[in-house]
Parts: C-alpha cells; structure tokens; sequence
C-alpha cells in the first residue's frame, strides 16, 4: 500500500464545485499554500471552506477567495490587515460567513471525525453566537448544543509523511491539521518529506494513517508570511 | 439427523473465509478470541491494516515465547509486536478511529445474531459480571460489520434467530455473518443465504436457523481449504 | 518549577478515604504498579476506581480490591481469569460497578478533561446499558447522551517525565493514561526517567505538562503480566 | 475636569500590575495584542508558563527581527521560539486545556465588562467582519479571567457599565480588572474597588464608571512604576 500521488494537480483533480473543504494550518503556520494554489488551477467552485481564518494578502486561501471560488467560509476569525480580500468579498455581499469560537470550531471538527454527532460547551453561552443553538444545564450551569461538522475533503499540511500516511507536523504548524485530518471523507496531506515505512517512530507519529487517503510530497513549501512580505500574488 | 460435526467448517476455515473479503489496503478490527485468527488467512498480494482497540495501528505478528513485551499488547491482552508502519496513540484517538468510521471492517463474535441485524455478544443476561469492553463502540462504528460463529449453539439451538433474546450489543449493525455452515448477509431485515457447504441441504440448513433463510439468486458453494480442518 | 516528589508515598499522602480515583493502563500495559501499591501502603478506603478493567492476579488494582479499599469500580471489562480478586466480591455484592462500554469510558473521560459536560454517541444505543439516558436524534439517526466522568486523583504511568510534567509514553502503555491526566484534580505520574527540562522533543511530548501536577520517577517498573506470571501477591 | 491623559497609567503600567498577580508555576493565556504585554512583567522569581490557542505551551520571547520561524507563532500570528519545557499540541487538545479549566488565569482586553462580570470584547455590533477567535473559549475555560483596559473609551465614556450594550463575549466571567486608573473586582454582581492610583479621587472615578463602585476595606493606592509610564 503506497498512498503517495505523483502531483499536486492528480491530488486536487476528483474535487467537485460546491466541494465542503477543511484547509489546514492557523493563519499561514500549517497552511498548505501548494495544494490550494492547485485548487486554483484546478478551477472548482462554489466551495465551502473550513479553516481558522480567510486568508491573508493574495496567495493561498485568500487567493483563493479572490478567484471567486469560495461561496462560504466557516471559521473563527476572518479579519485580516490589508489587503483585505475576505473583508471586500463579504461587505459586497459575495460570500457568506458562519463564525465558530476557535474552540468550538475545533472540537466540531474533531467531532465530526470521532462519530460524535453533537456535544455541550460554556462557550458562546448567554451571546448572539449562540442564538438559535439548544441550551443543556449540567450540574447547575448552561451549556450550549454545538454539531459536529465534518467535510468532503481535507488539504493538510505535514511535515514527514510515510507511505501508509502516517504524518507529523513541525512546531506550531500541526494546529488544525491533524483534527482535519480526521474529518474529511478524503483526505489530502502535503508532506515536506516523504520517508520510508518505518522512518517514523511508532511513538511520534502524530496522524495515523488511517485518517489518511492520499500523500504528495512538496518539499520546501512555500510560507505564507513569508509570500505576503514578499508582495506574492497568485496565480 | 445431520451429525453437524462431521460436516461443518473449522474455525480456522471459517477464518479464512472471512478474510477473503478483506480488501487490499482495508482498516480491520479483530475481536478478541475467535475473530483474531482471521489475521492468519490475508489473501497473498492484499494488505490489511490491522487496528487495537488499545492504541497500536499496523501491528505485526506475536512475538516468540519469551519475547514478549507486555508494554505492547493487544486488545486481548495478547503480545504484538511492532513493524514498519506502526502507530501508537491514546485510547480516546483509538475510539475516534472507531466510532468516527475509519475502519472498513470490524469482524465479532456472537452469542446471537437477529434477522434484523441485532447483535448479542457481550452478555448471556444470566448473572455473573458483565463486560462490554469495545464491542458496543465496534458495532457502529465499522463500515462493515462482520460476525464469525458457529452455526447453532452447543446445545444445537440456533445462533440465527428471529429477535435476540440475550442483551444486544447494538441494533441493526451486523452486515454479514460467517458461520460454521454458511455464509449469511442480512439485507432490509432479512438472513439472505449468499453461500453453504456442500454437505448440508438447504432445508437442513433452514431447521438449523431461527429466522427464514432468503435467497438472491444463486447458493454457491462455501468451499474452504481441507488442511483447515 | 519542578513537579518532582521524592517518594511514592509522598506522592499519594494526601488521597483521602472516599476519592474517586482514575487509574492508568489497559490490563497490565501502562499501569501505574507502584503507584497502585503505594496507595494501599497509604490505606485510603472507600475509593470509587476508575481503570479499564478490575485488576488481575493479586497485585495493582487487583490487590486494592483485595485489601477492601474500593467501594465501587468504574470499568468497560471487569471479567479476568483467575484469581478472580473482582468477581468474587461483585459476586458477593461487596463492590459496586458501573459497566461503560470502552469507547464511550475514554470519551467521557476525555470530555471531562476538555469542559465538555455531555457528548452523544451511537454506541449503546438500543441496549441494557442506555437505559435511562438521554436520547438525542440527529441527521435521522439515534444517539445515547452520555456525561463527563472526573476524578479527584489519577495515578498514570510514563516513560519519560520533564521537571513541568511533560510526559511520554512506551508503546501501547500509553492506552488511557493520556486522557485520565487531563480529568482529575491532581494528576499524579510515575516516570521510568525524569529527564532534564528541554530533553523530551516539544513535538514529540504526549501530555503537556499544564496536565500533570507531580511526578515521581520509579525506574524499571513493574510489569502486572510479569508478577502475575511469577504468582506475585502484594503486599 | 481632571485630564486623564496626564494621570492614567500607560498600557506597560497596567500590564505591570496585571503581571504582580500572577503566582509561580501559573499557566497563563494572554489575549492578541496589549494583553501580551503582561508577559515582559512577570516578578523576577516567579515562573509563569505560557499558553497559545494554536498549539504551544511555555513558549520562549519573540526571536530577533529576522530570525522568525513562521512555523512557531501565538495566537496573535507573532513569532515566538521554542525553550525547555515547550510542548507543541493540535488546536482540539488546546482548547481542551482552555475549555477544560487547566489554565490559572487569562487575561483579556475588553470593550466593555459589566458589573456582574459580563465582557463585550469581540465585536461593537456595528458591522463590519465579525470575528472571535479564541476569546469565548477562553472566559469560560482560565480559572481566573482578568481583563486589561483603558477606563474609559477614546470618547470618555465608561468601559465599564451597569450591563454590556455591545455583544457579549461571555457571561459573568470576569473577575478582576485592571484599568488605567485602578484595579476592580467583579464581587456578587457589583465592582469593588481595591486599588486606585492617588491622582483620582474616589468620586471621580466614579464618575467615569457606568456602575456603582463598592468598597469592601481600604482601597489601595495603585503604585507602579515610573519608567513604564
């Protein structure tokens, strides 16, 4: 078994218009700039993305936005500095927007990933976050009724990936990453390295494999910050 | 009468039959006992990956006596070893795979199975003290569910049954059964007969069987390796 | 900072009668031995037991059971082969037990340590052990509602501890030790090695030590397979 | 009318203060932005380990302008470094540590808190982008939530009122507040002034807050130091 594709463009190919898609990474730590950029120049639309943020400057998920690809964003914090791509697409009214806590939208996802269809949280309790959500009282306090959310596909961004699809992360880059992983009916990890069945020692493997469908390698992958200093546009 | 043990199917060929099914680079949870000999049968050329309830992802064979390491077990407690591709992760990751659907098969044993799917395998409800460990959890959440059994009871009584009389494990869960005779899918609450051994008529097999037998276009023979038996 | 203690008995001092205690490991795998044994030196009584199962042979958790310290057993598979230290007192209705199906016992475990108060699950559903509980519909398919579970004390077993309490675990001892660090109020580990602060690999560290309250190291621990097949009694 | 510009302590001011209240070997989340600052005030001797929704706990101080690991940042999607002791964790196992009651204290800005402890701090509910990231996780998971804040808004009005007019982040969450003018507790419903700084009087103070100010013992004069002013 060897779930390692040739190309970014043969791993983002089966992914339809109106595609639910989780993207990794918090701001540009963990984001897969590669695979998005391979959505771009694979052209489906009227997506739905689930990710921390709504992309910054005017490469990966703001790009992507800016190609008019994404119908909806569900995320936690979708402001960003100049420029303001998501800011502009939704004051003209052009995308919608469901706004999760962080937390929350964490733990639906994991949720979604770990078959548990609803849960309770404090948080978002007694504000307009909540409205419209059931309420539950354990032990004397108020929670709220928060679903799972799980996705079509997953674009993730690992650090080592074997190839059974075993992953890790580097540093502050695993973030949303591994819950996504976990979530999607597909999931899509680019991996700086690929190594050897084995390489990855059974205590650190971070994702395990069977959250994983298919591994492309992309070494030095691009960083967002790092693009949007730089004034990087794409495509 | 039919002396059922001169005729029906080994454990081990039951096993096997059971492992033929298993698709190439399929996710597979083998209940504790019975069940784990299926991991003996994989198909030459198909890959299993095999899942613990206890945290170890692609596991490998047990080890030689004496080479245990008791830190590395599996969920029946029995030693494993590790291979290249192994992971480790917490009992709650390890449930997440589980109930989270991640896995295409789960292969249980059963002390009934109805037609409707129910399942009973965790307690025979005549005292003692109960243990569920990760059955009820495995039962919804594989994509497929699969039983190994034999046919009847070693009293002779079905194991097959019209609604379960032994507490139920999980509701309308199980897709396929693999008996000591047969080969037995339960489609829209009903045991539909896919394959039989040889040495049993059809009629002899429905006596054996507490809920109508349904076919679906043909009976094939259930054939398993004699140096199973 | 440092969460050392010199002493086992120290480290369990304060666990008054009547706690509800979290105890590591999944049979024998991952089981805090010396921990265990040290509560008994202790003589805490009256103890609600949290742990996979209910002991073996007659030491661990076996060997509490034996010594009457536990009121009631919190546990997925309390069946052994013999000795069978557990089923002779359930069977003589001098224990208590609350059957909760494994999954389901790490995920409340999990919810306890992570604020969530309830979560829904399939598993359960339509059997003996979801009588009386909360039933919730959703996407047209039946889940049982289950609820948090804490504990006052988990005593928990791992390979490496740093002076802040990170830990990691050896192979499949890492089973619910993880998830029971995070839902007690004071969590209590057993190292085979206390390592210098920055020795364990940040990306490689299983419980953060925000998890964990002290540590004690107890080089090459027991292992309750081995005793038990060596016929051990303790005390 | 006094002229608070020339009084009121500056943002390193307040954050000192909020820094004194942090006991050794506390965990800590500080929120994007002035709340940060806290960090570079923590009392020689005491140990403070930090904690960042995206995934790191016990964090070292920013790198040099240059040296930054994009891979390695906080919350507010600064570079930070590593040191010993970091541990690096996913988002779900973060806000477990927040939702979980793991952290001691968090410490928040505000845009209004109300006497029985509610916060407005994510959105003035006039439009624009909506966007709350961690912060309702946070009021309801840290033992102890502090907030960190100017006493009155740009245009003099009070911060600190008798019930939230803009979106609550949480519901009676906060417990102390440290302001440009003094330190208030939220007690049963009601602000107990335990600090001020000397060139305020009490009634003006007063006067630039939406609520009832309790006294419950001697108010404190709130001291900090001068080369943070």
């Amino acid at each position: 078994m060897d779930k390692t594709l040739p190309s970014l463009a043969e791993a983002v190919a089966g992914i339809p218009d109106g595609a639910t898609i989780m993207i990794g990474g918090f701001g540009g730590s963990g984001a897969p700039i590669e695979l998005i950029h391979a959505l771009i120049d694979q052209g489906a639309k009227d997506l739905t993305v689930i990710n921390n943020n709504a992309g910054n400057g005017h490469v990966g998920i703001a790009a992507l936005i800016e190609q008019k690809r994404v119908r909806k964003m569900i995320c936690s914090f979708p402001r960003s500095a100049d420029p303001r791509v998501f800011t502009e697409a939704y004051l003209a009214g052009e995308i919608e927007l469901e706004i999760v806590p962080q937390g929350t939208l964490a733990e639906r996802i994991r949720a979604g990933g770990a078959g548990i269809p609803a849960f309770y949280t404090p948080t978002s309790y007694g504000t307009d976050v909540a409205n419209g959500k059931a309420i539950g009282t354990f032990e004397g306090r108020e929670y709220v009724q928060e679903r799972w959310l799980k996705a079509d596909y997953a674009l993730i961004k690992a650090e080592e990936a074997d190839p059974h699809g075993n992953l890790t992360y580097r540093m502050a880059a695993r973030n949303f990453n591994p819950v996504m992983a976990t979530a999607a009916t597909v999931t899509i990890a680019q991996a700086s390295k690929i190594v050897e069945l084995g390489a990855i020692d059974p205590e650190h493997v971070i994702t395990p494999g069977i959250f994983v469908n298919h591994i492309i390698e992309v070494p030095n992958p691009a960083q967002e910050e790092v693009l949007n200093r730089e004034g990087a546009v794409y495509p | 009468m039919i002396d059922l043990d001169t005729i029906k199917l080994s454990n081990a060929q039951i096993a096997w039959r059971a492992a033929q099914d298993i698709e190439d680079g399929a996710y597979v949870n083998l209940g504790i006992g019975f069940p784990e000999m299926v991991a003996r049968f994989q198909p030459e050329g198909r890959e299993a990956i095999f899942h613990t309830e206890n945290g170890v992802l692609d596991f490998g064979k047990a080890p030689e006596k004496g080479d245990e390491d008791w830190d590395c077990i599996n969920a029946g407690k029995k030693a494993i070893t590790i291979k290249p591709g192994t992971a480790f992760f917490h009992h709650a990751d390890s449930f997440a795979m589980v109930r989270g659907g991640h896995l295409d098969v789960a292969i249980l044993g059963a002390y009934q199975i109805a037609q409707n799917g129910d399942l009973a395998n965790w307690s025979t409800g005549k005292g003692g003290v109960p243990a569920v460990g990760g059955a009820m959890d495995l039962v919804h959440g594989a994509k497929r569910v699969a039983v190994l059994t034999d046919h009847v009871t070693k009293k002779g009584d079905p194991k097959l049954v019209a609604a379960c009389t032994m507490p139920l494990t999980g509701v309308g869960c199980v897709t396929r059964i693999y008996t000591s005779l047969a080969l037995i899918d339960v489609v829209d609450g009903h045991f539909v007969l896919r394959e039989k051994i040889p040495a049993i008529s059809f009629d002899d097999l429905q006596a054996l069987t507490g809920a109508p037998l349904h076919t679906d276009g043909e009976v094939i023979d259930l054939i398993c390796p004699e140096e199973l038996a």
